[in-house]
């Protein structure tokens, strides 16, 4: 009998709530590299604000916040070597800029701009996935097209914890699993899909555990520990660049804000719950405090560098509104490699109607 | 009367059909503790308790799926995908499954669910959330198809959904949800599935339409007849069932038709009533039908889709080319 | 970190291949029943085997053959009550048999006749499945509705190793167990699905831990052992119909036929492969000794026994062909409750011309 | 030249493509030990081997899915379904990622895989096997969508498909695999996507048909010349690009028009070409289009089906019905 009842549960965990851990553990991190993580979390966290106020103010459209998940989405990112690949949902702005996204080109994106979803040619960034789950098998895909042209690089796939219930999740996984490739399914386990909790999501009683079902690794970690987050994915990427297989991992973590800038939170969670993980549970807090006792890191250092960053948004902003081009005759341009006869005639209309200044 | 709005409408009529008759069970993607994303089931939750209102998993296959097992069970399922874009996750439980259990049975189990969904564009939602997919859904023969474009006809024609003995996608156009406001019968009341709505009588073209775009094509049918072209509006409110004698009626009074729908046009729901009227009264039409619909290309962003979806001009435009004739 | 080299590993067994067991497990099942048992497994066996000669002749169309896991299929419907509910795949033909189905039903079906898939109206038998794994979302939506009336019915899945890579098999456990409904996930896993070996199907040890991934309980029993069958699913049903919710049961065992009478099996299995099946593994051959020794079973009466069936085929045979009725003309009546007009239209076109005899 | 089968002619192409290519390979449900089904990808396992040709778990979006990641990360897979029925349970895969995969990315990424499926009746298959699609494929902007109707086509057709830069569904009729022979070219050849085949010029009527239904209407075609009707028969081999320069100068020059299909009728591919038909050329028709197709019914069991197909009655009648005018 295979129960869930016999199975151990533990998670992984290097600095605690308050900033603490086992010091030798901790020595092995730089501090170079815990300043690099920091100033990572604290820059895309000033970013989400901005994104979040700039959508009240109508200057960009429906948005997804991450704030409280920076350290799943940073601390897995920068264990990744600059050609990995990654799969992000609409929920991974954090990660995109990472791996190496301009702002500029989120605001495009935010902005519903004819070139927003365009990722720069030198960059390993999947499209933005809007259907949840559907990257699950893209990420498989690339990573199985990696390994037989015999080449290093290891895909990222992140989604939610709803996302584990799609059929897509599933055969994503098994492929990997049978084929042996190098993809890592990183779950963001932030208690909630839209207004749903986990718990009534699956029955599991975590989301790693459902690698069992396909003789994978599956691991769980404390999301909101970037120094754990970092570890676990550096530790499941090498292993996968070195032939031994795909891995799942379940970052325990919580979405701060509401899903998306047209959702009520206060619909399906009490504000307790949300002080609780913001109070006490806050990645970047611990990290701070960690960089503190180490003496990295002052309140002008943080004002500072702040300051700066609300400088690049401001400045990609405004770099991104300058001259934003793309308009409805160009879509029609990638839809084939060759619109056909009838597409033409339609893209032709449509430059006619632009012409007479009808369309824009 | 009140004057609600189209969700509110939607609301009130599976209040009522819950209230009617216990087999009717909600289930979807936040529709129950959240209300759904467009409130569309709010407050259902706390008058009918978690035995009748359930907060599915993410799973579109599975909320079809498993309302095939409650609908041959005895109930009857109102499923909600929360988006029409997603539904591609549940096509063969929809055009496989639910869609054939009468016909694979030979009638010994029937699948009375209704499948809700919102869909059409102009509201600025990331990709795959505007698509209007009715199309797939009239070439999978078992599906009745029903798409209102006001509050009233979705009351009525909600509440003939969810008694109709067969499954039944029921598009919402999300963009008129709130659009205005309309006077509704409190009362419950069923408008039979499979009847158009003659939204404007009119003796110079006929321009048939349904869902999203209905108040548009009606809002330029009044300003036309000022500028003297007598436009006959036609509601289709229902694509399968199909009311062919409105269809055929009007066509053979003004010899000129235009369709408007916001779906791609190729083998969009427009060609098959395009071919159905030069299929039976060809030599009628006094000018070569037009299709004012989306372009031949995916649903695009947000900053150009108002130039994408059928809009005024090209309305205009396509009744001022017919009346050349 | 989960790893299913720390799962146990355990298959339920009461009688070995050679027709030994454990004396008390044994001397629990009554000589009426195992009589009852045997006679179902001979039967439906006979049946298998002419069903094939008659498509050879041309008599019936593409079959599928059961023969190697009549244990798994009646052991597992002889546990069911009458108005339990059973989802069967193209190949569940032995459990259709067992839980009520007229064998002139059957020869409907096979025979491609227009009321072939028409179950009695007193049978929970749901029409035959041939979407892979799309009927475990409606046993899973059958159950729940069970238990929302507040009714006692079980839901039984039939579905092989092949399916479990379906999207919708995942769908449907993660149903079950967040709401746990009644239903029993019934896999045999015959090792195949067409050509392809269950271990190209999936990277997990076994198709029972997938259970796991659903917080569910997942059991592998001996699917050729029909005492071990029969026990499992017993106490299965029972758990599911006391509220307990669904279990996943794997019974291992062999197609030893073709996938369908349309497959050559000699492309992708060895004959060596076959016929240790066959020959030791056989599910008759160790009930049967079970029942020399106890004195229950002789030759003549086997001899008897199929002779008796064979007769039961051919009448069925000739009760099913003797009045075939259905025409092109009826299939329009099973697509909507009422036809539209269109449809009408169509059904009198096709009328018209069955009047002048141009369609059957 | 070999006289060869269609089928040969399909694994003729594969084995061709992956000679000169070795970015292309094969993927789904049985297709490397034992060769498909249909035997079509029959010996390229032992030719290439288990790095080229695999074998994949049952899952169709699995299939599809992973063949995205395959060709946007440099491979260009033909990913076989192994009927088209079960081509729903990827349709997400298929009409809202691989499609729009060169869209989402404004060109930053293309998808170059080849989507081969079996579909079409008359060979008494089990439920789901026998369903002609095309049209929910049609109805997807950014698929191409490919029938033949022989063994040359077929092999000319699926080189262009395979050496194409966009996702393309190639549906081979299965009742052709095999029902006749024809000299095939050894060497490789590519038939551009979306040129039609004018199988047989004539000035009465023109019969536009395109894979399995083919072969039925170009011998109907012949016998009705004896009997004084000279019907021009355009096999599109190609639905999407269409060759609508084909279809319009046919329709111009007979003024009569017949669409042969086995999909269901309601919002069929014929749909789409009676209305461009009409909204093209309305003043050249002598006759309304007739539509000969499926009826609106799910595909029937196999003691029904052939009176559900085409057949020749009903395509000697249509033909008779247009002559009339
Ligand atoms: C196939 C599909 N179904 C439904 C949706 C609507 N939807 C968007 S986000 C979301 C919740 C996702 O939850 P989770 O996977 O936990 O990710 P999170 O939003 O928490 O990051 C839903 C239901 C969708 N985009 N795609
Ligand atoms: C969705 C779907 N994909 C593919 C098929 C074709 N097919 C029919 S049976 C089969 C193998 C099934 O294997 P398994 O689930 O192990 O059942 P078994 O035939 O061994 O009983 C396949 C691939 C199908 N019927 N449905
Ligand atoms: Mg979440
Ligand atoms: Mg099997």
């Amino acid at each position: 009998m295979f129960d869930q009842n016999e199975l151990r549960f533990e998670m992984v965990q290097l600095l605690d709530e308050n900033g603490n851990g086992d010091e030798q553990e901790l020595a092995s991190f730089s501090d170079e590299f815990l300043v690099t993580l920091y100033r990572w979390m604290r820059k895309v966290r000033v970013i989400d604000e901005r994104l979040l106020k700039m959508q009240r103010q109508g200057r960009i459209g429906t948005y997804a916040p991450f704030s409280g998940q920076e350290a799943a989405q940073i601390g897995s990112v920068l264990a990744l070597r600059k050609d990995d690949w990654i799969f992000p949902s609409y929920r991974e702005i954090a990660a995109c800029l990472a791996h190496g996204l301009p702002l500029a080109q989120i605001f495009q994106y935010v902005r519903g701009r004819v070139m927003g979803r365009k990722m720069p040619e030198d960059l390993n960034i999947f499209p933005t996935q809007i259907i949840i789950g559907a990257q699950t098998l893209h990420a498989t895909g690339c990573a199985w097209a990696t390994k037989l042209k015999g080449e290093t690089q290891v895909s990222v796939c992140y989604f939610g914890d709803g996302a584990t219930s799609e059929g897509d999740f599933h055969e994503a996984l098994n492929f990997a699993s049978v084929y042996q490739v190098p993809v890592i399914f990183f779950c963001q386990n932030n208690h909630y899909a839209i207004s749903v909790p986990v718990h009534k999501q699956t029955a599991s009683r975590t989301i790693a555990q459902k690698a069992l079902a396909y003789g994978m690794k599956g691991v769980l970690v404390d999301g909101n520990d970037a120094l754990a987050v970092y570890k676990t994915m550096k530790q499941a990427v090498e292993a996968a660049r070195n032939g031994e297989g795909p891995m799942l991992i379940e970052a325990l973590t919580y979405r701060l804000g509401p899903h998306t800038t047209a959702d009520d939170p206060t619909k399906y969670r009490n504000a307790e719950e949300v002080e609780q993980w913001k109070r006490k549970k806050d990645p970047l807090h611990r990290l701070r405090v960690l960089l503190e006792k180490r003496g990295l890191w002052t309140e002008e250092q943080e004002e500072a560098w702040v300051a700066q960053v609300n400088e690049e948004v401001t400045e990609a902003y405004e770099e991104a509104t300058a001259n934003e081009t793309g308009s409805i005759v160009d879509v029609f341009d990638y839809v084939y490699g060759k619109p056909s006869k009838l597409l033409q005639e339609q893209q032709q209309e449509v430059a006619r109607r632009k012409q007479r200044k009808e369309v824009r | 009367m009140a004057e609600i709005t189209m969700i509110q409408a939607i609301n009130e009529a599976m209040r009522q059909e819950m209230e009617r008759d216990e087999r009717v069970i909600v289930l979807g993607e936040d529709v129950g503790t959240n209300g759904g994303v467009f409130r569309a089931t709010d407050g259902l939750l706390e008058q009918f308790g978690d035995q009748r209102v359930f907060d599915t998993p993410l799973a579109e296959s599975g909320i079809i799926g498993t309302s095939i097992g409650l609908a041959v069970n005895g109930f009857r399922p109102i499923a909600e995908i929360q988006f029409l874009g997603f539904v591609y996750q549940a096509m063969d439980q929809l055009a496989a499954q639910a869609a054939r259990i009468r016909f694979r049975s030979a009638g010994r189990f029937t699948c009375p669910i209704v499948v809700r969904s919102p869909y059409g564009g102009g509201v600025r939602t990331p990709e795959l959330h505007s698509d209007a997919l009715e199309a797939l859904f009239t070439h999978s023969p078992g599906l009745k198809v029903v798409m209102p474009s006001n509050a009233y006809d979705a009351k009525g024609l909600l509440i003939a959904a969810i008694r109709d003995e067969d499954p039944v996608l029921f598009l919402e156009p999300m963009k008129l949800y709130r659009a205005f406001r309309m006077e509704v019968p409190e009362e419950p009341y069923e408008i039979p599935l499979g009847k158009a709505r003659i939204v404007k009588e009119g003796e110079d073209v006929t321009i048939i339409s349904w869902g999203a775009t209905v108040p548009l094509v009606a809002k330029l049918a009044a300003d036309m007849k000022a500028q003297g072209v007598d436009a006959e509006v036609i509601d289709l409110r229902c694509l399968q069932p199909l009311d062919i004698d409105t269809i055929m009626q009007s066509v053979e009074k003004t010899g000129r038709v235009m369709i408007v729908h916001e779906a791609v046009k190729t083998n969009g729901f427009g060609a098959e009533i395009a071919a159905l009227i030069s299929e039976r009264a060809l030599f009628s039409l006094s000018a070569p039908i037009v299709r004012v619909t989306g372009y031949d290309t995916p649903y695009p962003v947000p900053s150009v889709e108002d130039d994408w979806l059928p809009n005024a001009a090209r309305i205009v435009e396509g009744v001022q080319t017919l009346m050349r004739y």
